[in-house]
């Protein structure tokens, strides 16, 4: 066996480990998110479906399969059976290249924990988490609602705002690692992980991810009270599953990002890395569903006017700051 | 930017303890709902756990009897006219003794939204809540309740009362022999 | 129809009737005929009023029951109204009642057992100048003390004795 | 005309109208009870305090009482009023009991309005309450006198207005109780206005006792059916069941009140034989089915036997909606059969009445508001009864009224009465149109000099009459009388009474048409194959029913379209249910030409009292409503000639052909309707009724009459009405009863050429010589003794010499 072809099947063993791993992961975190919540309101919440209520996940995969995919009359169809997938897909996507683990040796090899380490892996992390949008966007568009094009309008509007200080707040980590390369970034985190060393990017970046998720306090586009349902008001069954699975899997990519950019990603003592890594991942998780048990929703200029008028400027400064420091200590 | 700090300026110069009093109150919500998360949830397992309501809680509804043992029910149409979902339905008609009461009563529970209005309506303590809750069926039709059904042979929260002692129609006793009555004038009395 | 009424005076009542415009006038007239001669007006009594006037017994009742001086029930031989106004009542009228129906053995409305006296208060006499006042009969008493209810009470009662 | 200032706002009003009246046109009403728009204010219940300001009268008034003068200055929201009205409510409150909850007064009762409106809302006095025995006062009444609040409303209508001498109070002080002298029956027949007029339960329908309260009856403004008059009244239905009718307000025709007839003869529609399925050769079926059969059937009569062989017979207790679309049915095609009364008098005299009573025509209020009434050839109380009510209204102001009627003509006022055979009164006729008056007796021809006398001398008479015994001629008659009588500043207004509560309207319909009687001869001489009958019953109707019914049995296809389980309806091939009158909306014509809109209250239905069989109604759903096939005539009409009608597009058609309805379209229900426009051409002369002279020993000349609650078609089926039922009687003058040696209530036979039946005698002493009357008592031996029919040929002989 060659080589490449050694090459491909681990990738695509890989490939297969994640998938399992994130939708797994989405649809626990769903329940986990629902549970947690539940105690924060002094609730139980769902606990029927099989013990403490681990089965609840399938349960809803079969509701949600079973239950009857709603098209609405004037939507424009191609684009409303593509939106969910797009936002699935995108956020599947931007975890081909998070390292999860060092390299292991396996059968002689080095095997790298990581699906493609590019050497513009921050690049294209922020390319495609901008892309995700788009499922939003032209869901929103194609169901022919006042909600749901609402909803999408301001999901793009929101990611505009945000994408430029999550951007930002990543310049300094890029300095700091000297590498665009997530596994360098990683490394360049031992001992002491970005979060500590500059918290002001990790704040501003904990912060912007929230919002590219559009976790509540900034789930504009889905506004409840206002929107109705926002972008996927129309949608139902599956395809509004879709949209679901594609949220809670950005939630773990970005869980994951702030992991792999601040955290340290795998690096940790005594436990083997991939489980430092998956009980950081988790983290963050929990520390998303805890603020969405605890704040409220943002007005829309509230948002826009945090968003402009106090991350961009908070995270330029930081990268002016960051820089000269790194400056003054090499120089 | 410039402009971006004149807000903070104008929203904080005066008072620098606002943004203080901002920054606490955006993180203190967080201690509160941790701490929340590790207290008992108030929840009820219903069907394993069940919980006693309060004598006055609102389900169920019966249609109660005098201390004599008679209906109390007088079939005056108030609980069907407080009824916002007009679920309760009657005939009144009369007895040979002059007593009005309901020839048929019919609450149909399925519709029903125990809001209790009737039994406030009601002005001879006839029809009254139980804190019966459990209390459903598939079956719309049988969740439609006679007065057969509906009948308990108790008189509920004031076992005392008798509309028709109080009444002066002379239904309970004979006309003018209730307590706080006269007897009956008689017209043809040579008194003045 | 003889004992409410003698054959003589009814056909008389009854040719006035014919001869009247309003035979209504005639009702209390009609009516103390057959209180005189009945002592009280029976159902019977008002019905024949009726007869005689050509009114239903309810137009006749509605003036018997109007009037106290027509008693629609029995009564003894003599009936005593006692004045009970304000003029009676402030020179004493009250004792003097209480005092009868002492004598008496009778509460108001009441006859004595031996069927003489019937007691009965009555609003104004018209003798408020000789208050306290009562009437027996068409005859009236006043200027009333316990001396002179009982001279009264004595004389009545050998009369309707007679 | 006063202007006044009350509450601040100006308000002017007609001379004489009290203050309580002058602030209700302002939308401030004030509690109130012993006032009644009718019975007048009398000031009693001292509830309708208002505070004057300024004017002519100052201080705390009751404003029922004092007449709305210039520069009166009013309050009614001081607290002084405030307060007033708030004691005496809780004054008149104190002994009232605890009942509300059993009173059928509950919900509608003025007591409770009043007591909330007044400011009496928790009760202080703790002490004891006086209580009364009730009296038993018969089928219609409840008495309830421990609620009485003594505002001696009962007594105003029932002896004041209604003319009532069995109903009175009695006593005084504490005790003043209002009732009979003895327990029994209210005798007068508008005793149940005692129930509209009671503030509150004290009176009560028994035929309404228990069944529904005042928030779960559906009422709608209608007309009534039962006679001409057109009386307005509130039907009210619950559970797909006429409940109750209530009195409606009218000042053009009835005013407040209305006659127990009406109000408690609503039951033809709830009877329980009521036709409710369509019916085709005995066999119930679907209405597409029926319609599809009736059409068929009659175009194929038409191709064979052309046009002519379809006749149709509308009816006056039909609207007039109906009744045209019958009409243009006939017409599209191409039919002329059509009479609209099957009795052929009545029919003749509406169409006389339509056609030349113009604005000649009494209304009620024309005569109440009379200064001298005739009425010849009527009886008001058996015939229509609030005709009787209007005219003791005017009895009541002094005005004279003088009766020509050889039936004992019994009215609740003062009247002179002269009994004159029925032959006579052409005669009388004649002799008050200026004709001789010695063709009369002396006596009758003294009194008639007199009555003369004082029509001319009055300023508003009116002449009322009647078609049973004056006929069609009789009524033409009494129109030229009256014209005559008449002057450009003085009008002389004519009433009569016709048999229906659309005559008129047919009347206006049928124009020169042909009459029943035309139809009947064709029926028998077998040109006519097939009648079709609206809400009209031939059989009992026509003037001769064995005829009828002889010409009935030659038929190929008798249809009915009918809401009444009437022998027609029961014998017709092919049978259409229909609603009843509070069941539809429609047009009514009245005698006077008034068209009065009535509309709606209930949808029809099996009454759940009869699909629960007594017991709690039947636990099931149903897609449909039971027994709610009747659809209203007007709507089958249209469907059967293929078109699909809305009231109104009939009321636009009726207009554009006959003007003189104009206005129909226009018309609201609860209003005083609108007299018909007076632009049809005269009818032709009706033919003279001969009236033969009886020959031979001992016979009779008898003459059928109207009875209360007996005759009327729709009467006949409501059950309620069963006690005012007499049973069957027949009257004779004191003179022949002599003559026969017959007694009063004596068991007679009377024999005539409709047979011999047993009856009970009644001597009635001014009866004229020659003379005998029985009321037609509908599902008695008497049924078949028509009024306005003429006269039948009778002996009256006593049991014993029956059998000998």
């Amino acid at each position: 066996m060659s080589d490449f072809a050694i090459d491909i099947l681990l990738i695509l063993v890989k490939l297969g480990l994640i998938f399992a791993v994130l939708l797994t992961g989405a649809a626990y975190l769903v329940l986990a998110e629902r549970r947690v919540l539940g105690r924060i309101q002094r609730r139980y919440g769902p606990n029927r479906v099989g013990p403490f209520g681990m089965m609840q996940p399938l349960a809803d995969a079969v509701k949600l399969l079973t239950k009857e995919d709603f098209i609405p009359a004037q939507a424009d169809k191609p684009i409303f059976f593509v939106a969910p997938g797009l936002a699935a897909v995108t956020a599947l996507l931007a975890f081909a290249v998070v390292p999860f683990s060092p390299p292991i040796t396996l059968f002689g090899r080095e095997v790298p924990m990581v699906v493609c380490d590019l050497n513009i892996g921050v690049l294209y992390f922020l390319g495609l988490s901008s892309l995700a949008v788009y499922g939003i966007a032209l869901g929103g568009w194609a169901s022919n609602s006042k909600y749901a094009l609402l909803g999408g309008i301001r999901g793009l509007a929101q990611l505009i705002s945000y994408e430029l200080a999550m951007g930002l707040s990543l310049v300094p980590v890029v300095l700091m690692a000297g590498s665009f390369s997530l596994t360098d970034i990683v490394l360049a985190q031992n001992p002491v992980p970005f979060a500590l060393l500059n918290p002001v990017a990790f704040l501003v970046f904990l912060i912007s991810t929230a919002a590219e998720s559009k976790r509540i306090p900034f789930d504009i586009p889905e506004a409840e009270n206002e929107l109705v349902a926002g972008f996927h008001t129309e949608y139902s069954g599956m395809r509004f599953g879709l949209f679901f699975v594609g949220e809670y899997i950005n939630m773990m990519i970005l869980g994951s990002m702030i992991t792999v950019f601040f955290l340290g990603g795998w690096i940790g003592p005594v436990l083997p890395p991939i489980v430092w890594f998956f009980a950081k991942v988790m983290a963050v998780a929990f520390v998303f569903i805890w603020m969405r048990g605890t704040l409220p929703r943002l007005r829309y200029d509230q948002l826009m006017h945090f968003g402009w008028k106090f991350l961009i400027p908070v995270s330029l400064i930081n990268v002016i700051v960051t820089g000269a420091l790194l400056l003054w200590l090499k120089g | 930017m410039a402009e971006g700090i004149d807000v903070y300026k104008r929203r904080y110069g005066q008072n620098p303890k606002s943004l203080w009093r901002d920054l606490k109150g955006t993180v203190e919500p967080f201690y509160v709902t941790l701490r929340n998360m590790f207290k008992k949830p108030v929840t009820y397992q219903y069907p394993e756990e069940k919980r006693t309501p309060y004598p006055r809680y609102r389900a169920r509804i019966v249609l109660t009897r005098d201390p004599e043992g008679g209906e109390r029910c007088v079939a005056c149409y108030l609980c069907s006219a407080a009824c916002p979902v007009d679920c309760i339905s009657m005939q009144s008609s009369e007895d040979e003794n002059g007593r009005r009461y309901a020839a048929w009563f019919r609450i149909n529970f399925s519709r029903c939204i125990y809001c209790g209005l009737c039994a406030e309506a009601c002005p001879t303590l006839a029809i009254q809540m139980t804190p019966f809750y459990e209390f459903s069926g598939r079956d719309p039709l049988k969740m439609v309740y006679e007065k057969e059904d509906l009948l308990i042979a108790d008189g509920g929260k004031d076992n005392e009362y008798n509309f028709y002692k109080h009444a002066g129609i002379g239904v309970a006793n004979p006309r003018g022999g209730n307590e706080d009555e006269y007897g009956p004038v008689d017209v043809r009395s040579n008194l003045p | 129809m003889t004992d409410l009424l003698p054959q003589n005076i009814h056909d008389a009542l009854a040719a006035k009737a014919i001869e009247h415009l309003h035979p209504r006038e005639m009702i209390i007239e009609v009516l103390r005929a057959i209180q005189d001669h009945r002592g009280w007006v029976p159902d019977e009594g008002v019905e024949l009023a009726g007869q005689i006037l050509g009114l239903t017994p309810l137009q006749i009742e509605e003036i018997a029951t109007f009037y106290d001086k027509i008693y629609r029930q029995p009564v003894g031989k003599r009936v005593i109204h006692v004045c009970d106004s304000i003029a009676c009542w402030s020179r004493g009228a009250e004792n003097l009642y209480l005092y009868l129906q002492e004598t008496l053995g009778i509460s108001p409305g009441e006859t004595t057992q031996d069927g003489t006296f019937t007691l009965l208060p009555t609003c104004c006499l018209g003798l408020c100048g000789e208050a306290p006042a009562m009437m027996i009969g068409l005859k009236a008493y006043g200027r009333l003390t316990r001396e002179r209810i009982d001279e009264i009470l004595a004389t009545e009662r050998a009369e309707a004795g007679a | 005309m006063p202007i006044l200032t009350i509450d601040n706002q100006q308000i002017e009003v007609l001379k004489g109208t009290n203050v309580l009246e002058a602030a209700k046109g302002l939308g401030i009403v004030i509690p109130h009870f012993c006032y009644h728009e009718a019975l007048g204010a009398v000031g009693a219940c001292r509830l309708c305090a208002m505070n004057f300001v300024e004017g002519p009268v100052k201080g705390i008034q009751m404003a029922c009482m004092i007449e709305a003068k210039d520069e009166m200055v009013i309050t009614t929201t001081d607290q002084a009023s405030q307060e007033m009205r708030a004691r005496v409510i809780e004054w008149l409150m104190m002994y009232h009991p605890h009942d509300c909850p059993v009173c059928d007064e509950g919900g509608e009762c003025q007591l409770q309005d009043m007591t909330i409106a007044g400011g009496h809302d928790i009760r202080r006095y703790g002490g004891k309450k006086r209580t009364y025995s009730n009296q038993d006062l018969g089928p219609f009444i409840c008495h309830e006198m421990n609620r009485c609040i003594q505002c001696y409303r009962c007594v105003r209508t029932y002896q004041d207005y209604c003319g009532g001498t069995d109903f009175g109070v009695l006593g005084t002080n504490q005790r003043v109780y209002f009732g009979r002298f003895r327990d029994g029956r209210l005798e007068s027949p508008f005793s149940g206005n005692i129930v509209d007029a009671c503030p509150t339960g004290v009176f009560t329908d028994r035929t309404f006792r228990y069944r529904t309260r005042y928030w779960d009856i559906e009422e709608a403004p209608s007309v009534c059916p039962h006679c001409s008059l057109g009386c307005a009244v509130i039907p009210g239905g619950r559970f797909r069941e006429l409940q109750r009718v209530r009195g409606g307000v009218n000042k053009q025709t009835n005013g407040f009140f209305i006659c127990d007839r009406a109000r408690f003869g609503g039951g033809y529609g709830n009877h329980p034989e009521r036709p409710r399925v369509p019916r085709v050769d005995g066999a119930q079926t679907t209405w597409p089915e029926a319609l599809r059969a009736l059409r068929k059937r009659i175009t194929d009569l038409v191709a064979r036997h052309g046009p002519g062989a379809v006749a149709f017979l509308g009816s006056p207790r039909a609207s007039l909606e109906a009744n045209y679309l019958l009409d243009s049915w006939a017409a599209s095609l191409g039919s002329r059969r059509i009479a609209f009364d099957s009795h052929w008098q009545h029919d003749r005299s509406a169409r006389v009445a339509a056609g030349k009573l113009g604005p000649r025509a009494a209304s009620l209020e024309d005569i109440r508001c009379s200064d001298f009434i005739l009425m010849i050839g009527v009886d008001p109380l058996n015939e229509a009864p609030m005709l009787a009510l209007a005219v003791r209204q005017a009895v009541r102001r002094g005005v004279r009224l003088a009766v020509i009627d050889p039936r004992p003509v019994t009215l609740p006022c003062a009247a002179a009465h002269l009994p004159l055979a029925p032959e006579a009164l052409p005669d009388v006729l004649e002799a008050l149109a200026g004709g001789d008056i010695r063709r009369l007796g002396r006596r009758e021809a003294v009194l008639l000099e007199g009555i003369l006398e004082q029509l001319r001398a009055a300023e508003r008479p009116v002449l009322i009459g009647g078609p049973d015994l004056l006929g069609a001629a009789g009524i033409e008659r009494l129109l030229d009388t009256a014209r005559l009588l008449a002057s450009e500043h003085r009008p002389c207004k004519v009433m009569t009474v016709l048999a229906g509560p659309n005559s008129f309207g047919c009347g206006v319909l049928a124009r020169q048409g042909p009459d029943f009687e035309a139809i009947l001869n064709g029926m028998l001489a077998g040109e006519i194959k097939a009648l079709v009958c609206l809400e009209s019953d031939p059989m009992t109707g026509s003037s001769d029913p064995a005829r009828t019914g002889m010409a009935l049995g030659k038929l190929e296809l008798l249809a009915a379209l009918d809401y009444l389980p009437t022998a027609a309806a029961h014998h017709a091939h092919l049978f259409l249910p229909t609603t009843a009158v509070p069941e539809s909306a429609g047009v009514y014509v009245n005698n006077e030409g008034r068209m009065l809109l009535f509309s709606s209250a209930m949808d029809p239905g099996t009454p759940i009292s009869v699909s629960g069989g007594g017991d709690h109604p039947p636990r099931t759903f149903l897609p449909a409503t039971p027994g709610s096939e009747p659809r209203p005539a007007w709507a089958t009409l249209g469907h059967l000639q293929g078109r699909r009608l809305s009231l109104r597009d009939i009321r636009q058609a009726i207009e554009m052909e006959h003007p003189n309805f104009a206005g129909l379209s226009s018309l609201t229900t609860g209003g005083e309707g609108k007299r018909i426009a007076d632009i049809s051409p005269p009818p032709e002369t009706a033919p003279e009724i001969p009236f033969p002279h009886s020959e031979g020993e001992g016979t009779l000349r008898l003459y059928a009459m109207e009875d209360f609650a007996g005759s009327g078609e729709l009467a006949g089926y409501a059950s309620a009405l069963a006690p005012l039922r007499p049973t069957p009687f027949v009257m004779l003058g004191a003179l022949d009863a002599k003559q026969r040696s017959l007694s009063d209530g004596q068991q007679v036979r009377l024999r005539s050429e409709l047979g011999g039946v047993g009856v009970a005698l009644r001597v009635v002493p001014d009866l004229p010589a020659g003379i005998a009357l029985v009321p037609r008592l509908r599902g008695t031996a008497l049924e078949s003794y028509v009024p306005g029919r003429g006269h039948y040929d009778c002996q009256i002989l006593s049991e014993d010499e029956e059998k000998t």
